[in-house]
């Protein structure tokens, strides 16, 4: 009898104190919010286009941290966000949901446009200047290409074209080899190994 | 719409086929050493490794759908050549082919093919085998430099017979036929107590025997000089570089004359190490083997001296009298970070101001 | 520890300096003992905005207009550019998109200008023949106004470097007659041809920057180059502290930083510049164009090309005005049909492949090598895998790991090939000449800049992006407090005045304020 | 001090836990994918480890056997072993947010580490002292960490390889681990303990 009152004593003790110093231990490491949104959001383009459901590129963020978004919602950000994202939080890439497309700048057809300023309310980068009554340019520099001035456009006067290519952003492709392309693709299907 | 050339236009002239076919040629005087001294058993076991392997290798790529041309890079060949001359002359032909496809599979094409392995793939099927069959792996067959050889390995027929049916066949025990290797016998006798000089005068050890390669072993390491032949080739052909032999044989040296100064009655004497087992071997064709060893002069000198005290160490303390093959392999598993730390300072990078 | 040994080998004379790693390609130098030839003028010039490291010019001329041989038809925008001249006399017939040397194929704004045959020039410019009297500054704005750029192929604005710092003084004003390119004879021709103007061109420089010693680099398979040269030095009374230092032939020497630390053995540190260990570095060809920019007046408008290659069969060292379009050159080398060759733009070890033949020559043009299919470097098509042999980064010169960063190249891990110091590459190209394998290192090193680039663009405009989005979210904040500030207010100065009046949201508080 | 050495020695290289004692196979296989993750929970491992084998030993030295109790020997053990966990895991958390990501679940499951719990039973079974019994934990971490830290160089050079559709993954890493296994039994019979 008196050794099951030890036995109970001693492991209830012994839990109390391991208890009493994890509990300390919460207080003295005690995260402040998640780090990691910080990090997730760096590698967003920063387009706040709502494409990937969330209202910007911050609350998504979030909820990747969360764990409640996959990493493959970002369509602005390709295969590439998608993959950086999933090395950093250390899970398998999933396949994108929609296909990125090429880069493109929204442009405003002047002579149409009758200046209701709906598209600059709409621009969430601010890269649409213009008045009331006044024509309104596209900040060609500034464009994020997240189309959402279109849909706000009474006349139907903006377009979505292609960005022009630089001379001096031009990149050497991979090498056209064999083991080129290999090596590649197992990148692409293994990157962000648990 | 031409192929995307990058620059430069020129190319040396240099493939891979030429360098494994330098390496083959660097192993002539060894193999020749080697038939020499176990006849029809040398032939037999290098041509069935050689031959399984190729076979091996065709298949494997078949298998993976990749251009059989890969066959002609020499590389297969030359993993055949590197097994038999580690084998001993014992070996029954079933183990030989054993071998050889764990050589081409488990040590190259599993991770992909050649130069993508972590581990020589010659040295890591003796390993396997080594461990599975101890016996045949550690008997070795008095050679026909010996005074009294037990066996004519000249005569075909018989070698054939012992080659495809193991000692019974010719109705005598491996002890009859076999006899230690220095290192199997001094260890043998360190265990016993007995002083190392006394157990190599009772081996009637003698270094020129040594350096020629009259004495018991794999069939290819016994020669030193053989070997020497073969390395300084490769140096020569630039086919290696002077870091990793250097670096491990000066490693082994230098460990083993220390402890031999102090303690002569416990270590072997430096001269035996370097002559004795497959330390030339392994310092010269094993851990100079490209793929599986540091490509920075840096990296190549931090393994081949991380080979030599792995060698030294396993030969003095070890439960295997032979250490080098085990340290090469153990030095494998360490390359990749070997290469990632010790790279080469870059040009402009971390240079203290010059007055 | 080896840095010491080799120093101390060096003081006694043991060891020639000289860089570590580096290759010896063969050299078919065939055009070495041929003169150069003035190539003929071309009915067509096509003159690119930007022939030179640094931003584009903008023209200056209309379509219709005349200009004469040597007058600025584009001018520089921005600090690191240099304005673009008539290379003759003539009709500017077109101002459009044109492609031009580069590996894309991708094209400029270029000016057209039709030759009228007169080579007439203009002589607005007056020349400085008093140099020596003159403060540098006058003849550092010369040398941008005559357009000089880097004639080794860098075109790099020469004038960014002739300039007299206080904190980092030069010493030493390298003149650098490598030529490490095979085929390439041009400095090799203009140092046994023009040795006297090159070596006036030299005093300028140093006279500008105000360096007392001078070296004049040559590798040892010149040795006619190294004489013509210090003949021409011992002519020259007033150049004492200049002396011709002639280097073992290794490949590549002629590299900025690999020849200053063969000559001095100092090292320039990662992202800095020569001048920050008192060193300038300048090519034969354009000390000499900076001769003819102060002395003759001539702002830059030809330069030596040489046309070669196995594939010609009359090679020759051409004096080639700037805009010449590229299949004229071969055609006056009896190359008419160009189907089936390679065309290099430079040389086979750093050279560009032509991607069309409807190209100018431009400032950077050191060569033009037309190349049988069979002699060129199949590699890039038959890359096999990489045996680990070590052989790359014992040959370049930078101390890279050519094989480990391709891998990361490869992979697309750029973090690690940042970490392996993929920027500090100076694709010379060594790494693949060596290669067993025939891998393509230099393609994958500019694959991974490439990519790196892009992502680091992509990251500034993200951040900009996201300072517009969050400015944008404070300022309809501020609105958005204000508005109902104001709205609270004007509730409060007005709504019990006149309630039925106001807007129908305030209205209802206001109805509910009441009951 | 020839016997710490040869304590070290036999904890890291003979008798590696991992290689030559197959535990702790899972946090090997399983945070062996890069480097940096690796030398994370290496680290992770030394400190759980020694500490562990430590309070483990005073347990079991002025608890256990004064009261009797050894047949509480497991539940205790793991009872110091989880907390310790638990306190490492907060505490990467706090420092190191990407490190704490890139362990995932298995950084609570170092509790379950077989290793841990087998460095803390076999040096009671062992009998060893407080001294030698830490200096043992401590090998044996130490030898994790050495060859969990070389098997993330292999798998990052792998990692890149062309391998067969077939080994990809786990498959390839079981049978690399084997030939890390099969060269480690090179260090057999180095040191008699």
């Amino acid at each position: 009898m008196t050794q099951l009152l030890y036995a109970l004593l001693s492991l209830g003790a012994f839990a109390l104190v391991a208890g009493i110093v994890l509990a300390v231990a919460q207080k003295v490491f005690h995260v402040e919010g998640d780090p990691m949104v910080e990090k997730i959001d760096n590698l967003l383009p920063q387009t706040q286009c709502g494409q990937c459901g969330y209202p910007g590129c911050k609350p998504y963020a979030e909820a990747v941290s969360g764990g409640v978004a996959d990493v493959n919602h970002c369509v602005p950000g390709g295969e590439r966000t998608m993959l950086a994202i999933a090395d950093l939080m250390g899970v398998e890439p999933k396949d994108l949901e929609a296909e990125a497309t090429a880069p493109m700048i929204a442009f405003v057809r002047e002579d149409e446009c009758i200046g209701c300023t709906l598209c600059i309310k709409a621009c969430p980068v601010d890269a649409i200047i213009g008045a009331p009554k006044q024509y309104h340019t596209v900040i060609s520099d500034h464009c994020t290409g997240c189309t959402l001035c279109i849909e706000p456009c009474p006349v139907d006067c903006i377009d979505m074209l292609m960005k022009p290519e630089l001379i001096e952003h031009w990149s050497w492709p991979l090498p056209d080899t064999q083991r080129a392309r290999l090596g590649h693709d197992r990148r692409e299907t293994h990157a962000g190994h648990a | 719409m031409p192929v995307m050339l990058s620059p430069p236009h020129a190319h040396g002239g240099d493939s891979i086929r030429m360098v494994m076919l330098t390496v083959i040629l660097a192993l002539l005087p060894a193999t020749m050493v080697s038939v020499y001294l176990f006849g029809w058993l040398a032939v037999l076991l290098i041509v069935t490794c050689m031959v399984t392997a190729l076979v091996t290798e065709a298949l494997c790529l078949k298998w993976m759908q990749r251009p059989l041309t890969a066959l002609l890079d020499n590389s297969a060949a030359l993993t055949g050549l590197f097994l038999a001359l580690t084998l001993p002359a014992a070996v029954p032909w079933w183990m030989a082919v054993l071998a050889s496809v764990f050589a081409i599979v488990l040590g190259k094409q599993i991770y992909g093919g050649l130069g993508y392995n972590i581990f020589n793939p010659a040295l890591s099927a003796r390993i396997i085998l080594l461990i599975s069959f101890p016996l045949h792996m550690t008997t070795w067959i008095v050679p026909m430099s010996a005074a009294e050889p037990a066996l004519n390995l000249y005569d075909f027929s018989l070698c054939l017979n012992f080659f495809l049916a193991g000692p019974d066949a010719l109705k005598v025990g491996f002890d009859a036929i076999s006899m230690a290797s220095p290192l199997g016998y001094v260890k043998t006798e360190a265990t016993l107590g007995v002083p190392v000089l006394e157990a190599l005068k009772a081996y009637d050890y003698s270094y020129l025997n040594a350096f020629l390669g009259f004495e018991a072993g794999s069939i290819g390491e016994t020669s030193a000089l053989a070997l020497l032949i073969g390395g300084i080739f490769l140096l020569a052909r630039h086919t290696i570089t002077w870091h990793i032999p250097f670096s491990y044989i000066a490693t082994v040296m230098l460990l083993s004359g220390l402890f031999n100064a102090i303690y002569p009655e416990q270590f072997t004497p430096p001269l035996f190490h370097l002559f004795a087992g497959g330390l030339i071997l392994c310092a010269f064709f094993m851990a100079t083997d490209p793929v599986s060893s540091p490509v920075t002069p840096m990296g190549q000198i931090v393994f081949g001296v991380g080979c030599g005290v792995l060698t030294w160490s396993i030969r003095s303390f070890g439960g295997y009298p032979e250490g080098a093959m085990f340290a090469v392999l153990l030095m494998n598993c360490a390359v990749p970070l070997i290469d990632h730390y010790f790279r080469p300072r870059v040009y402009g990078h971390g240079i203290k101001d010059e007055s | 520890m080896p840095a010491m040994l080799r120093k101390l080998a060096q003081r006694l004379g043991i060891l020639q300096h000289s860089f570590a790693g580096g290759v010896h390609p063969e050299m078919y130098k065939v055009t070495a003992a041929r003169p150069v030839e003035v190539a003929a003028i071309a009915p067509i010039h096509i003159l690119p905005m930007k022939q030179h490291i640094g931003e584009a010019c903008s023209p200056l001329v209309k379509v219709g207009d005349r200009v004469l041989r040597g007058q600025k038809i584009a001018k520089s925008e921005g600090y690191l550019s240099v304005p673009v001249h008539a290379p003759t006399s003539g009709r500017v017939v077109r101002i459009e998109e044109h492609a031009i040397p580069h590996p894309s194929g991708m094209g400029l704004p270029c000016i057209f200008i039709e030759s009228d045959g007169d080579d007439e020039s203009d002589t607005t410019l007056e020349p400085l023949t008093n140099w020596r009297e003159l403060n540098p500054a006058i003849l550092r704005e010369r040398a941008r106004m005559c357009g000089l750029a880097g004639l080794g192929g860098a075109v790099f604005p020469t004038f960014i470097k002739l300039v007299q710092d206080k904190r980092f003084p030069i010493e030493t004003v390298i003149l650098n007659g490598i030529e490490c390119e095979p085929w390439l004879t041009n400095d090799h021709r203009l140092m046994l041809e023009k040795p006297h103007d090159i070596l006036t061109g030299m005093a300028i420089v140093m006279h500008m920057v105000g360096a007392k010693s001078g070296i004049i680099a040559i590798e040892d398979n010149k040795p006619d180059a190294a004489e013509s040269m210090r003949r021409a030095l011992a002519e020259a009374s007033e150049m004492q502290g200049v002396h011709v230092v002639v280097l073992p032939t290794r490949y590549p020497q002629g590299s900025e930083k690999q020849l200053i630390y063969s000559l001095t053995g100092k090292e320039v540190e990662a992202g800095r510049l020569p001048m920050h260990i008192g060193v300038l570095c300048q090519n034969v060809g354009t000390s000499k164009a900076l001769f003819e920019a102060v002395v003759q007046a001539r702002p830059l408008t030809e330069r030596l090309v040489t046309v070669s290659g196995d594939a010609v069969e009359n090679p020759a060292t051409l004096s080639v005005r700037l805009g010449t379009p590229v299949r004229s050159l071969f055609a006056s080398r009896g190359l008419d049909d160009l189907t089936g060759l390679h065309l290099l733009h430079g040389g086979p070890m750093m050279g560009e492949r032509l991607k069309s033949v409807d190209v100018p020559v431009v400032k950077s043009t050191t060569g033009l090598l037309a190349m049988r299919t069979e002699t060129m470097m199949l590699a890039h098509t038959e890359e096999q895998p990489c045996i680990r042999c070590g052989h790359c980064s014992e040959a370049c010169p930078v101390h890279l790991v050519p094989n480990l960063l391709a891998d990361a190249c490869r992979s697309d891990q750029f973090d690690r090939a940042e970490n392996y110091q993929l920027f500090d590459c100076i694709e010379c190209g060594s790494c693949s000449y060596v290669c067993p394998a025939n891998i393509p290192l230099v393609h994958y090193f500019r694959y991974g800049k490439g990519q790196i680039a892009q992502t680091r663009r992509e990251q500034v405009f993200a951040e900009a992006s996201r300072k517009r989005s969050e400015a944008r979210e404070r300022r309809i904040e501020a609105e958005k407090t204000e508005k109902a500030a104001r709205r609270s207010r004007v509730r409060r100065d007005h709504a019990p005045a006149k309630p039925v009046e106001s807007a129908e949201p305030e209205n209802n508080d206001a109805t509910q304020e009441k009951s | 001090m020839t016997e710490i050495a040869l304590i070290l020695l036999s904890a890291v290289l003979v008798n590696n836990y991992v290689l030559t004692k197959f535990l702790g196979i899972c946090p090997f296989l399983g945070t062996s994918g890069k480097v940096e993750t690796a030398v994370g929970m290496s680290f992770a491992v030394m400190f759980v480890m020694t500490l562990a084998s430590t309070a483990s030993w005073l347990v079991q030295e002025y608890l256990l056997v004064p009261l009797d109790l050894e047949y509480l020997q497991t539940i205790f053990f793991i009872l110091i072993i989880a907390s310790l966990v638990q306190f490492i895991e907060m505490m990467i958390h706090k420092t190191s947010p990407v490190l704490y990501q890139g362990l995932g679940i298995f950084l609570p499951l170092i509790t379950t580490n077989c290793a841990v719990l087998g460095v803390a039973i076999l040096n009671v079974q062992q009998e060893q002292t407080f001294l030698t019994s830490a200096l043992y934990g401590f090998g044996a971490a130490l030898g994790f960490a050495l060859v969990l830290i070389l098997f993330s160089g292999i798998r990052e050079r792998i990692e890149i390889a062309p391998v067969p559709e077939l080994f990809k993954g786990s498959p390839l890493a079981l049978i690399t681990a084997g030939m890390m296994s099969l060269a480690f039994m090179g260090f057999s019979g180095l040191v008699k303990i």
